[in-house]
């Protein structure tokens, strides 16, 4: 079988790379990166935080969204360098201090997920979400999560792992996460 | 899709026939960058790069020209393959003499398979139409006697 | 029973599984990350038929980071070209000469990275001549079609295989005698299941020569047979893991050609490889569900009692057939189609063809032709109350099995184990109000509103199966639990399944904590990795349960038997005199002498009785006496937009009976799931192909998974019916409502459409089509 | 799927932006808010060789109002756009379209001047604009100019941007009183290009009277159309359905639908007059204070 080992170019053409400082989860990073690597490559591929997941690759399905300076954005929509001096939260920036985020809680108690795959995504743009509405309708909610598609649950219990979160989060008192 | 036109020019058939025979002279219609060459006496092959806006990308070309009557009618069949693509044209073009020149006829259909069909026929069907123009119409200027 | 502590059966216990997923820590295949791992990427057809002139690898090589490419005409020479498919056809993987469909698979490369990988399938130069590709399934079997299947020798046509059952004379003397006979050509089209994650392995080689290769997979262990019979591996040296799953429906069963690569690429270049299709591969290679052309007729007598049923059904298979049925019904269970109604005669024929698509045949939440069967009953009955001017639910009530005639025998050969279908459409009427929604119909009707109502009775047939009946490839069809029990109480259990969402580290827990006595906490489930687990094949057709669910009931009871004779040894009486009772081993009629079951598992390693040997395990391969019939009865309402044939579900009441529930938030959970799934291929989702063989609906820009906007709020109810042959009387539900949905979106909108005398339309159910059925009548 | 390899440029400011550009005649392509490029770039079905990026040029994401425009600056999100309540009060065609692009979490990258330059026919703000009477300023190496919008959109893809210039403001002419607008989209799903979409503009006067009119369509041709003759004959029309219903007609006359997974020429076309006339009595009914 044709096996042509062929060098990695270490030099990349002026341009094609950057040196990028972003903030991931609270944790500030320094990283080079070719300027064509995807936002969601990087956080799964260099910091290995591989809890956000990719399921289309044409920016439909929103497995891939993470909050880039609070907002839900389809990381592989998105370039790696394009993040360059922001803050990116994934799944794995939500729970603090070993405490589950009220949104994790929600798709838990409300059976909100199944196989989990478009979990993370769906929770990162319900944060966004009650940030923006803290006591969303059914309606606005389905609406807002019509960027994130799930094969499993049928969005039903989706619905109510939200609610029960914008319920929690308009308990605990402010400042919370 | 299909693909059909006519043009006239106040050339003599002989020299319509030439200039569409000749793949080095035809290619000179083309308005997007090229290369192509005879490979034999029926065949041609090469390159063109060709897209609408920011969508382009290099095909390569194998052509060849067959039924021919000269100076009557020849078909022209072009497969090309690129950006994950094949684009297909089979092309009967027809030679009348009139009293003022020659009428040119063509017909024939051009199919798009991969990528191209698939992602981005609601794109770039219009744009083979219009390049299918074009090229009859650069060859009808051309042939225009000045 | 004090189940609740125990998190046992019937409880709604919050899963297990959630802990790692919404905290980003599951290990699906893709996050597999291993030294050294080498990237594999596909160039694929763009042509549906066309041979290979020549590929020409130079420029991909001189791509930076990539190491090598690989051919047909490189797996030819080790013998690797073709493999086996779960039907004991033929598949590709890669061609040598000829590409069967657009999208096939054409060549591998590997590379360093996913971008080079991808910079090297950019840079693929390939010759092809294309020929005229046979798209049309009926154009297939045209005696001067082209025969596509040129490899197997002696081939003359694109036909194969012809399939039928019941009697036919009988039938159709049956049908001449009746009085109103229905005739109705439905296609149900092509679909793909589209999990969210696609499908992908890593593929490793250890230095003792070992296979690992980490798959999503529903099937580990029947794969790694498969691997071993293409490879000529022996089985010990292949470990399949399989690991989280993120969405499986019956996708994730077949063996594809990506996998077998990129462990010829493993092999060869002594690296790990990944590859992870990319979701155009996905809906462009990878098995279809449906693609049944059906035309069927149905009998009744003037008064309204059906009298007999006859199908015939062309199936486009295309280039193979890459099923995964039971080796016994190649058409699988398409002969339930007699559905809820005990017809005295009936006749089924099925024939597949070839033609240049992918394979086709497999599953989208049903594996088995049962969602084809459903649809058809369901819509012919539907047209024959209508043409009998009966009311649909009545029809329905006044021909069902009747609940006292189970074990019902069905005319086509089944046994249905269990039922009360009146039960469940007289629950979802109640809870609609179908009286109520009948009176404003007529009211809007008479404003020249388009309202409809539709209802699916059908009845489901999972928990594949039997042995005397099932294999695959010859496998059997049971299903296995091991389950041990650790000194301190706490147990681990591993099963030949693998869940892919469906929660069975919970479910099985319950189960086991149910019958063993022990809190679900103190339960771990295993499943996936073949080097641990026990032999099964797999989830798929809602067969765990019934299955595996079964298996893990007798391993515990057979604990249980050797648990009663410690507890005696420990409680000093005969083991005679032990009974199970509130999950506890007691003396018999003294509730205060018991020992708990972590009681007996400390002594089983401690004091254990002289001659008995030590330790608390078993493990059983069941194989189920029957198949489960679980059944349900769904209730649409739709209003539909008569200027733009836009369809609105107003509601939709799903009362399902799946047997014994085992945990009601995942058994709800699955019915949300599976409607969906069913209300997907009805209004949205379809696989077309031009003329040209092109796949119409390659991205989810044209393949339409639901959001939740489209999504109806759905509305569920349930019945009790225990299975009398399964442990515990628990039946399976993962396909239900994708199965029962499609029929009552149809026979709703065909309802609404009535004015318009209307009788079918095929899915999906696009403002298009009815656009045109109300045009075709009343043009704008 | 992964995009191809590209030089990365980050401008800071508009003609630095378009400096790079006139350097890189043809081979440069602007990313703004990536939605389209991304995917088609991933799809390689675009490989421009050289990315400007223009995210990072200040002062260009703003939606602010004169006495004479509404101006959008070029990489304004399009989710800003219908969150704005200026645009809600006033521009309501600009934030019913707002808030059906694509999808919310698309809409929260995608930038008002993409979805407007790119030429997609699909793109649902180009028929707003076309309808409001819009005009675009462009910075090119030789100074700026304002083109209107209609005329603007020349074929797929083909707009009269050329391609060493950069789009920078859109401004929609603030409504007089007794305008109305209004924009549906009829799409299979969220996340869909439009079936058809209608973009209507009104004004009336106090009798009931219309005194113009205009009305934009999407995705029911090579590119937007504006429909001339549909918005001409309103002017000077007393509102009544039979009036709505002949606009209607026009604007399907107007459409030049190719047939694709949404349906065949002849649906869509009545799709056009369905959509128009009921974007029309919306539009009229906010004219009238409605909402």
């Amino acid at each position: 079988m044709a096996i042509d080992a062929v060098e990695v170019q270490s030099a990349m053409p002026n341009h094609r790379s950057k040196t990028i400082h972003v903030t991931v989860n609270g944790v500030p990073r320094e990283s080079h990166v070719e300027a064509r690597t995807l936002l969601v490559s990087y956080l799964r591929e260099h910091l290995k935080l591989t809890g956000t997941h990719i399921g289309c690759d044409t920016g439909h399905c929103g497995a891939c969204t993470v909050l880039v300076d609070g907002t839900p954005v389809k990381s592989c929509m998105f370039l790696a360098v394009q993040s360059d001096g922001s803050e990116v939260r994934s799944v794995e920036g939500l729970e603090t201090g070993g405490k589950l985020h009220p949104v994790q809680e929600g798709f838990h108690k409300e059976h909100g997920l199944q196989c989990g795959y478009c979990t993370p995504g769906m929770m990162m743009t319900s944060v966004a979400l009650l940030a923006a509405n803290p006591n969303p309708t059914e309606d606005e909610i389905r609406r807002g999560i019509s960027g994130n598609l799930c094969r499993c649950t049928g969005y039903v219990n989706i619905v109510k792992a939200i609610q029960s979160a914008a319920k929690e989060m308009a308990a605990a008192p402010k400042g919370g996460p | 899709m299909h693909v059909e036109g006519d043009f006239h020019v106040r050339s003599a058939r002989t020299l319509v026939w030439a200039f569409f025979r000749d793949p080095a002279t035809l290619a000179t219609c083309l308005e997007d960058p090229h290369e192509i060459h005879a490979t034999d006496a029926t065949h041609f092959e090469g390159t063109l790069t060709a897209g609408v806006a920011f969508i382009r990308g290099t095909f390569r070309l194998r052509g060849s020209y067959a039924s021919e009557t000269p100076p009557n009618q020849m078909q022209v069949t072009l497969q090309g393959s690129g950006m994950g693509s094949g684009v297909d044209a089979a092309l009967t073009v027809s030679f009348a003499e009139g009293s003022e020149g020659t009428g040119v006829h063509w017909t024939g259909e051009i199919k798009m398979s991969g990528t191209i069909a698939t992602v981005g026929e609601r794109l770039v069907k219009g744009t083979v139409d219009k390049k299918v123009t074009a090229l009859f119409e650069a060859a009808r200027v051309k042939l225009e006697p000045a | 029973m004090a189940t609740a502590p125990l998190g046992g059966i019937g409880v709604s216990v919050p899963r297990k599984e959630d802990a790692r997923f919404i905290r980003g820590k599951g290990n699906y295949v893709d996050d597999v990350q291993l030294p050294g791992m080498l990237f594999l990427d596909i160039v694929r057809s763009p042509y549906a038929y066309a041979k290979i002139l020549a590929i020409h690898k130079e420029k991909t090589l001189a791509v930076p980071g990539v190491l090598a490419v690989i051919t047909g005409k490189d797996l030819e020479a080790a013998k690797l070209s073709w493999m086996p498919t779960l039907m004991s056809d033929t598949q590709m993987v890669l061609p040598t000469d000829t590409v069967m469909f657009q999208g096939q698979e054409v060549v591998g490369v590997v590379a360093t990275d996913r971008y080079a990988a991808a910079d090297g399938v950019a840079a693929m130069e390939i010759d092809y001549e294309p020929m005229t590709p046979v798209i049309d399934p009926f154009k297939a079997l045209d005696p001067g079609a082209p025969v596509l299947r040129t490899d197997k020798p002696g081939r003359k046509d694109n036909h194969i295989w012809h399939w039928e059952v019941g009697d036919k004379d009988g039938t159709a003397q049956a049908l001449k005698e009746s009085d109103v006979v229905i005739k109705e050509k439905i296609y149900i089209p092509r679909i793909h299941v589209s999990s969210i994650e696609t499908c992908g392995c890593v593929a490793q080689v250890d230095s003792m020569g070992k296979l690992t290769v980490w798959l999503t997979t529903q099937a580990p262990h029947a794969i790694r047979t498969v691997f071993a019979l293409v490879s000529g591996l022996p089985e010990n040296q292949i470990r399949i893991i399989s690991p989280d799953i993120g969405g499986g429906f019956g996708g994730k069963v077949p063996v594809y050609p990506g996998y077998v690569i990129a462990v010829v690429a493993a092999l060869t270049t002594g690296h790990p490889v990944k590859f992870i299709e990319d979701r155009t591969g996905n809906l462009t290679s990878d098995s279809f569900a449906r693609d049944y052309h059906i035309e069927a007729e149905i009998g009744a007598t003037k008064d309204g009692r059906l009298t007999a049923l006859r199908v015939k059904t062309l199936a486009d298979h295309g280039y193979t057939d890459a099923a995964a049925n039971p080796s016994k019904f190649p058409a699988g269970m398409f002969h339930v189609i007699t559905g809820s109604y005990p017809f005295k005669k009936a006749f089924v024929e099925v024939d597949a063809v070839y033609t240049n698509k992918p394979p086709g045949g497999i599953a989208y939440r049903c594996s088995f032709r049962v969602t084809e069967a459903v649809h058809a009953i369901e819509r012919l009955i539907d047209i024959l109350a209508h043409q009998l001017k009966m009311d649909p639910a009545e029809f329905r009530l006044k021909n069902f099995i009747p609940p006292e005639a189970f074990p019902f025998p069905s005319v086509l050969g089944w046994t249905y184990d269990s039922g009360n279908y009146a039960g469940a459409l007289k629950k979802a009427m109640e809870i609609i109000d179908y009286a109520g929604l009948r009176k404003e119909q007529v009211e809007k009707r008479k404003r020249g509103e388009l309202m409809g109502i539709g209802i699916s009775s059908f009845t489901e047939i999972v928990g594949a199966g039997p042995s005397k009946d099932f294999d695959i490839l010859g496998i059997k069809m049971f299903d296995s639990a091991e389950v041990r029990i650790h000194p301190t109480g706490k147990v681990l259990a591993r099963f030949g399944t693998k869940s892919q969402g469906q929660g069975h580290e919970t479910t099985y827990a319950q189960i086991l904590a149910e019958e063993l006595g022990i809190p679900v906490e103190g339960i771990s489930v295993e499943e996936g990795d073949t080097d641990t687990a026990p032999y099964g094949l797999g989830t798929y057709a809602s067969r765990s349960t019934p299955t595996a669910g079964a298996a893990a009931v007798i391993a515990a009871r057979k604990i249980r038997e050797k648990g009663a004779k410690i507890a005696a040894h420990l409680l000093e009486v005969s083991p005679d005199d032990i009974e199970w009772v509130d999950h506890k081993f007691q003396v018999k009629g003294v509730p205060g002498k018991s020992k708990t079951m972590a009681d007996v598992a400390f002594a089983a390693y401690t004091n254990h009785p002289q001659g008995m040997e030590a330790g608390l395990e078993a493990v059983d391969y069941y194989d189920p006496p029957n198949m489960t019939y679980p059944f349900g009865s769904y209730i649409a309402v739709v209003d539909i937009d008569k200027e733009t044939g836009q369809i609105k579900t107003r509601r939709f009441v799903a009362v399902d009976d799946c047997g014994t529930i085992i945990n009601p938030m995942i058994v709800d959970g699955q019915i949300h799931g599976g409607l969906t799934m069913g209300f997907a291929p009805s209004m949205l989702e379809e696989i077309q192909y031009d003329a040209d063989g092109n796949n119409k609906a390659t991205s989810f820009l044209e393949y339409l998974l639901p959001t939740a906007v489209e999504t109806p709020h759905w509305e569920t109810a349930k019945t009790t019916t225990p299975s009398p042959h399964h442990p515990i009387g628990a039946k399976g539900v993962g396909e239900s409502a994708t199965v029962g949905a499609p029929p009552a979106f149809v026979n709703a909108v065909v309802d609404a459409l009535e004015p318009y005398g209307v009788t079918n339309i095929d899915i999906p159910l696009s403002s298009y089509k009815i656009w045109q059925a109300i045009h075709s009548k009343d043009p704008p | 799927m992964y995009p191809p390899n590209f030089e990365y440029y980050v401008p800071s400011t508009v003609e630095e932006a378009v400096g790079l550009l006139d350097q890189h005649q043809g081979d440069a392509k602007i990313l703004a808010g990536g939605q389209s490029l991304i995917a088609m770039m991933k799809l390689r079905l675009a490989q421009p060789a050289i990315l400007v990026d223009i995210n990072r040029i200040p002062n260009l994401a703003y939606v602010r109002e004169d006495d004479k425009f509404l101006r959008i600056g070029a990489t304004t999100r399009t989710a800003e756009l219908s969150r704005s309540t200026i645009v809600q009060a006033r521009y309501p065609i600009l934030s019913d379209a707002g808030r059906e692009i694509a999808d919310p979490i698309v809409r929260n990258r995608g930038t008002v001047g993409g979805n407007v330059s790119h030429g997609d026919p699909g793109n649902d703000l180009p028929a707003c604009l076309l309808a409001m009477g819009a005009e675009f300023e462009i910075h090119g190496p030789k100074g700026i100019r304002t083109l209107p919008a209609r005329g603007f959109y020349q074929d797929t893809f083909v707009t009269s941007v050329a391609t060493n210039e950069m789009m920078t403001e859109i401004r929609v002419p603030r409504p007089g009183a007794g305008t109305g607008s209004a924009y549906s989209k009829m799409e299979r799903k969220v996340g869909d290009f439009a079936t058809v979409g209608v973009g209507a503009r009104v004004v009336v006067d106090s009798s009931g009277k219309i005194l113009n009119a205009g009305i934009g369509l999407t995705n029911v041709g090579p590119t937007a159309i504006y429909a001339t003759a549909a918005s001409d004959f309103l002017a000077g029309k007393t509102d009544s359905d039979a009036v709505l219903a002949q606009a209607a007609v026009l604007a399907r006359d107007a459409s030049a639908p190719s047939p694709d997974n949404r349906g065949p020429v002849d649906f869509k076309k009545d799709m056009v007059r369905i959509w128009t006339r009921r974007t029309l009595r919306k539009a009229l009914d906010r004219a009238k204070g409605g909402k």
